[in-house]
């Protein structure tokens, strides 16, 4: 203790010193930072590193910022500058590293009058390392692990027998009608799958419902005509619809010439469907799947000729002129609910109730939130309580939900 | 009047709104005369973005859209290019859409070639052409550019690029213009560049009148600025003529506001069609026909 | 019915006695492309290859250069561009038929746009997909020889597994063993599921959340209390609660649950009409631009970018 | 093995992809599966363009009615895709002159760019300009004061409508300052960024529970109508 001390007082002795010595000539720096430790950032993809040092003795004082710089792998012996910390902000991570690369850093401190101290330097060399799990991503996990846990829950409480409370979608009755009223007429069901390919879960969605359709039309002797503006959407329809009849048991009926590719482009497929619904007037017109501009070309040709149609998408920009156009509509998140009630099958349905526990997530996240956020306001950002607030609700919005 | 109405065949409002685009575009073309436009704050933003820029600062301007929607994104790409050059800051064109770098082109035949020749390939702009592979294009090259972009679109090394040397990945670029008619576009580069950097990538945009709601909700945090469809082309065009046209701006940078002439009249067709609807409905309402 | 032809007919006979005239019988003619020819050097000086290029022109220039020198040949006239022009304007036309009725002339442009736009998206899918990134990656030397010069890159060979599922899914051509057309096909399913059950569940699903998270009572310490922006958030996050309300399908819409929906439906409903009023924006300046090209391209009625000199 | 081989590898494929999506050395593969995607895809037009030439050329030759546009197509595609394929006039890169396929396949003044230029652009814009007169026809038809829903519906794209014109700014101009909230640029932006913002919200957040929850169960093999029936 007392040889501390003594250090201490011959410290302060040598600076005094030195302030003496070098009055009259160039103002001295300020102090530098100590103890610059770097260590490789957790949970990462192996391109940060840490940085840590012991704040200047300027500071809190006459210090403006730190400033911290990486060495050059390509230049050795040379730094590149990295960023500036505030004053009080004695840690900093430094993004954007080359796993492959060792590195050096130094820290350094300018003052209000714009010298720099001597530096803080690592004394060894460090390179990134990376880690087998992304730690940014744990809460997003943790609500993955939640959702899909609870969908199959539902699934697995649907198919013990157990019954499931599922409320009305009115576009879905509208399905049966429109294929019945097609028989009656003798004329064609079209159904369209969107124009995207199948690497979009709408269009797996709307050959879903598909699968459906050709079940009833086959049922009843209906014909289903499926032209596709993907090549590959024609293969899965093309597959879906001859199980469908084989279903229904009449395998005999498929004929795979009804389901067909016209072409990849929006307007020329849309030109060929307009002329097609004109020229052949299909009783019933079915648009599952995603849909751009052409949604209303399609509904308003439909119109013209009088047939029933029901549309299902979830391309928000679209809904409007379904709505508009179309005798039923299933509205974004319905028309992914539509496969499930349409399969008829319980674990089917219990996936919607699933869905709905991704709903209650929604409301509590949002409610605790902004519970959060308005205390913090009405208390005052101010007061240390205020703050508390603010600061968890920054948490759950910056940590949790991103 | 209702009697009238209520048979009314479809194609006499087809007819109606053929004259009423039509008309106007004859008529503003004659005269030379157009409506005035009043600049709203989201283009306000989007012109001070590209006003905040320094000289020789590195843009990045990604053309995703296609001649289907050039009638309202054209003027909207005139205009970047047209700033971005009395700016003098370094051009680097992208596309997410196949038939992108034929917009790009077009572009900079319309804006470089004419006006701004002494400007020079590579130094001062470049077209990196279309990949593909949408959102997943901006989720490689916000961090490498050069594991996709090895050439440029027709084929010059990029190495070989002189205002390529600098660049990294696209947080090395002062500022993302994407001119976007749908997927992929705006929405793609709000969620994986701007939205995951949002220190260092800054984004403005323009796009169609049917993606603008789409994007309202990532306003301002996420997207700064946006013009929305003909109209913010319109009004962008004013800030950019106002500033740098003279007193005789050459007619193809006031294309969008030429453009709200038919706009004009058309919507109040529109209106005028949802009123006589409203009357129809409720004559019959009134009369007890079933509807 | 008679009638109706009669009309059509005798509407096509006058547009073409209009269009007769306004080639023939007026002095500047319509629908005439021009192009400015620029030479192209190679850029390796040994052999120097040099070739001609044509760029589009307008008349004016044209006009300008032959008034300065009768007997230049930088800017001429271009007989397939003039021709382009007038194919397109007339596809224009034909597509537009449609709205009075299905035509023989509509048929005959949506024969052709099938056609063309199925043969252009393979040629495109070639171009950037096939040849750069299957074969230029399998074979990068071979690519190299003879379609990308600048190609330097090694051999991938993980591209063969895309490759040989390419194979597997023309397997469907074969007379037998189609089956096996289902494997590729269950691998971009499978792989699609598992990017987007993710990437929504990130993306859309939190963000949007996050987004919603914002105070009921907006006040900082500069401006104080902001009874409008307040409103502005109330709004916002009772629109989404009651919107989400709305989809709830273990529910029924009854009672307390039933009204919070009906609000929930009202703004969806709101959401509705303001995409509509945008969009209609964006489809009359589609029009627009068609209606200008055949004013100003093809008929040469008006000019708006100072274009043409009319003699 | 016909069916279950299919549906290991759709649960394999996405659940391996969802856990890469969390190891930071894995977290490339979704943009690899994207770009196979693309290769898959584009092999899969010999399918898409064999099924085109299949379909026209039945009609050709049954001579069934309107068998003569079912020629003009065949001729269309198999035109553009000869000069498309085989960069027919294509000068080569000015870099590479020696590489006579070097050049661009849409180089302007080429065959493929004239097709492009003067069939395929106007064909498809004017196609697209076929919803001015639709959006017309609709908004005369449908939009009736039926109920609630319907007015809103129609009641904010009035004021939207209005509000995006010089004809609205000007109908409005004469309110006072303090009211200066209900000026109807100012009101459409408010309807954008407050009631728009909020359905667009909820409606984004219901599809993606809609799509998380689809995925799982065609990974799960819940839903797998896609993979046909087995049968070969």
């Amino acid at each position: 203790m007392k040889t501390k001390f003594i250090h201490i007082i011959f410290l302060a002795f040598i600076f005094s010193g030195m302030n003496v010595c070098l009055q009259g000539q160039d103002v001295p720096g300020p102090g530098a930072p100590g103890n610059l430790s770097a260590s490789d950032h957790p949970w990462d993809h192996g391109e940060k590193i840490d940085l840590e040092w012991l704040l200047s003795k300027d500071d809190p004082g006459t210090v403006a910022f730190y400033s911290i710089f990486k060495s050059d792998p390509a230049n050795p012996g040379s730094f590149l500058f990295v960023g500036n910390t505030d004053p009080g902000v004695n840690r900093f991570t430094i993004e954007k590293l080359n796993r492959e690369e060792t590195y050096f850093f130094k820290v350094t401190v300018m003052d209000d009058s714009g010298n720099e101290s001597e530096p803080a330097v690592t004394l060894t060399a460090i390179s990134p390392s990376r880690q087998w799990f992304d730690g940014r991503r744990f809460p997003l996990f943790i609500i993955t692990l939640i959702f899909c846990g609870s969908v199959v829950y539902w699934i697995y409480h649907a198919r013990s027998g157990r019954p499931l409370q599922i409320r009305k979608i009115a576009g879905l009755e509208a399905v049966d009608e429109a294929v019945g009223r097609a028989t009656e007429m003798g004329r064609s069901i079209l159904f369209i799958p969107g124009i995207q390919d199948m690497n979009e879960i709408q269009t797996i969605a709307g050959i879903t419902v598909l699968s459906r359709v050709a079940k009833v039309a086959a049922e009843y002797d209906a014909k289903v005509e499926v032209p596709t503006s993907r090549s590959l959407v024609m293969t899965a329809a093309r597959e879906t619809v001859q199980a469908s009849f084989l279903t229904a048991g009449r395998p005999e009926s498929y004929n795979q010439d009804l389901v067909y590719y016209v072409t990849d482009e929006q307007f020329g497929y849309v030109a060929y469907v307009q002329g097609m619904m004109v020229r052949e007037k299909p009783a019933a017109c079915f648009y599952m799947g995603a849909f751009f501009a052409e949604s209303l070309i399609l509904a308003e040709t439909g119109n013209t000729i009088g047939a029933i149609q029901v549309a299902g998408t979830a391309m928000p920009a679209q809904l409007p002129f379904f709505v508009a156009a179309c005798d039923y509509t299933l509205i974004g998140e319905e028309f992914f609910a539509a496969s499930a009630y349409l399969s008829g099958e319980p674990d089917q349905l219990g996936s919607l109730k699933g869905q709905d526990v991704g709903k209650v997530i929604v409301a509590a996240g949002i409610i605790i939130g902004v519970f959060l956020l308005t205390l913090g306001t009405i208390v005052g950002p101010e007061t240390s309580l205020g703050t508390a607030f603010i600061t968890a609700a920054e948490y759950l919005k910056s940590v949790i939900l991103t | 009047m209702y009697e009238f109405l209520k048979d009314l065949d479809k194609r006499w409002i087809f007819l109606l709104m053929f004259l009423s685009v039509t008309i106007p575009i004859y008529i503003i073309a004659k005269t030379g005369k157009s409506f005035p436009e009043v600049p709203t704050v989201l283009s306000e933003a989007v012109f001070q973005a590209v006003e905040d820029l320094d000289e020789g600062d590195p843009v990045l301007l990604s053309f995703d859209f296609d001649p289907a929607s050039e009638g309202e994104l054209g003027p909207m790409a005139t205009a970047f290019v047209r700033h971005c050059a009395e700016k003098k800051v370094k051009m680097y064109f992208m596309a997410l859409w196949p038939v992108g770098p034929q917009m790009i082109d077009d572009a900079i035949a319309r804006v470089i070639h004419s006006d701004f020749s002494h400007l020079v390939y590579g130094m001062d702009y470049v077209n990196m052409g279309f990949k593909p592979g949408n959102e997943g294009v901006i989720k490689v090259i916000v961090t490498d550019m050069r594991e996709l972009y090895t050439t440029d679109d027709i084929g010059t090394s990029i190495d070989d690029i002189p205002m390529m040397k600098d660049i990294e990945n696209v947080q090395d670029f002062e500022l993302v213009i994407n001119v976007s008619a749908g997927y992929a576009g705006t929405k793609e580069w709000v969620q994986y560049a701007s939205t995951p950097y949002p220190d260092k990538i800054k984004i403005v945009a323009g796009c169609t009148g049917v993606q603008a709601p789409l994007l309202y909700p990532y306003i301002p945090n996420q997207l700064p600025g946006l013009l929305g469809a003909i109209k913010g082309a319109a009004e962008y065009e004013k800030l950019v003529v106002d500033k740098y046209g003279g007193d005789n701006p050459d007619p193809k940078y006031l294309e969008a506001k030429r453009r709200m002439g038919p706009q004009l009249v058309a919507h109040l067709l529109i209106i005028l069609l949802i009123i006589l609807a409203n009357y129809i409905y409720f004559v019959e309402r009134k009369r007890g026909v079933s509807v | 019915m008679r009638r109706e032809a009669l009309i059509s007919t005798s509407l096509l006979v006058l547009g073409a006695l209009y269009l007769t005239g306004r080639v023939f019988f007026t002095e500047h003619g319509m629908g005439k492309a021009y192009v400015r020819a620029v030479e192209v050097k190679s850029l390796e000086t040994d052999p120097e290859i040099s070739w001609t290029k044509y760029e589009n022109a307008t008349q004016r220039s044209y006009h300008e250069a032959v008034i300065k020198d009768p007997d230049q040949a930088v800017y001429q006239f271009s007989l397939s561009r003039t021709l382009g022009t007038w194919v397109a304007a007339l596809f224009t036309l034909f597509i537009l038929s449609f709205l009075y009725k299905d035509n023989p002339l509509y048929k005959i442009a949506e024969s052709v746009v099938v056609g063309v736009s199925a043969a252009y998206w393979m040629v495109v899918a070639f171009w950037t997909t096939i040849v750069p990134n299957l074969l230029g990656k399998l074979s990068p030397g071979w690519i190299k020889s003879w379609a990308m010069p600048g190609l330097n890159t090694e051999a991938e060979f993980i591209y063969l597994v895309p490759l040989t599922m390419g194979v597997m899914l023309l397997w469907r051509l074969a007379p037998k063993g189609s089956w096996i057309s289902r494997w590729p096909l269950a691998f971009i399913i499978g792989t699609t599921a598992g990017i987007r059950l993710i990437g929504f569940l990130h993306a859309d699903f939190l963000g949007q959340i996050r987004n919603t998270i914002i105070p009921l009572v907006v006040s900082s310490p500069e401006t104080g209390f902001s009874f409008w922006d307040s409103v502005k958030n109330i709004i916002i996050i009772i629109g989404v609660l009651s919107a989400i309300v709305y989809f709830f399908f273990s529910i029924e819409h009854k009672g307390f649950v039933g009204k919070t929906a009906k609000l929930g439906i009202w703004f969806l409903m709101i959401t509705f009409g303001a995409a509509f009023g945008y969009t209609v924006m964006g489809r009359i300046a589609l029009l627009a631009i068609r209606v200008e090209f055949l004013l100003n391209d093809w008929l040469w009625l008006i000019d708006p970018s100072h274009a043409r000199v009319l003699m | 093995m016909k069916r279950n081989v299919p549906l290991l590898i759709t649960a394999l494929g996405g659940f391996i992809l969802i856990i890469a999506y969390f190891i930071p050395a894995t977290q490339g593969w979704g943009e690899v599966a994207a770009i196979w995607f693309d290769i898959l895809a584009s092999i899969a037009f010999i399918l898409g363009g064999g099924n085109l030439l299949k379909i026209h050329l039945k009609k050709i030759s049954d001579k069934r009615v309107g068998w003569a546009y079912s020629a003009i197509t065949l001729a269309a595609f198999l035109i553009t895709l000869f000069v498309g394929l085989g960069k027919v006039g294509v000068n080569p890169n000015p870099l590479y002159p020696d590489y006579g396929l070097s050049g661009h396949y849409r180089e302007i003044g080429s065959p493929f760019w004239w097709l492009y230029e003067y069939a395929f652009k106007p064909l498809t814009a004017t196609m697209f300009a076929m919803l001015a007169f639709y959006i017309s026809s609709a908004a005369f038809r449908a939009f009736r004061a039926k109920n609630i829903e319907a007015i809103l519906l129609l009641g904010t794209a009035f004021i939207i409508l209005l509000g995006r014109t010089f004809a609205g700014v000007y109908l409005t101009a004469w309110l006072p300052d303090w009211m200066s909230g209900l000026k109807i640029e100012n009101l459409t932006v408010f309807i954008m960024s407050v009631f728009n913002t909020a359905g667009n919200r909820a409606i984004m957040i219901g599809i993606a529970l809609g799509i998380a929850s689809t995925s799982l169960k065609v990974l799960l093999g819940v839903d797998r109508s896609y993979l046909g029936s087995g049968e070969d």
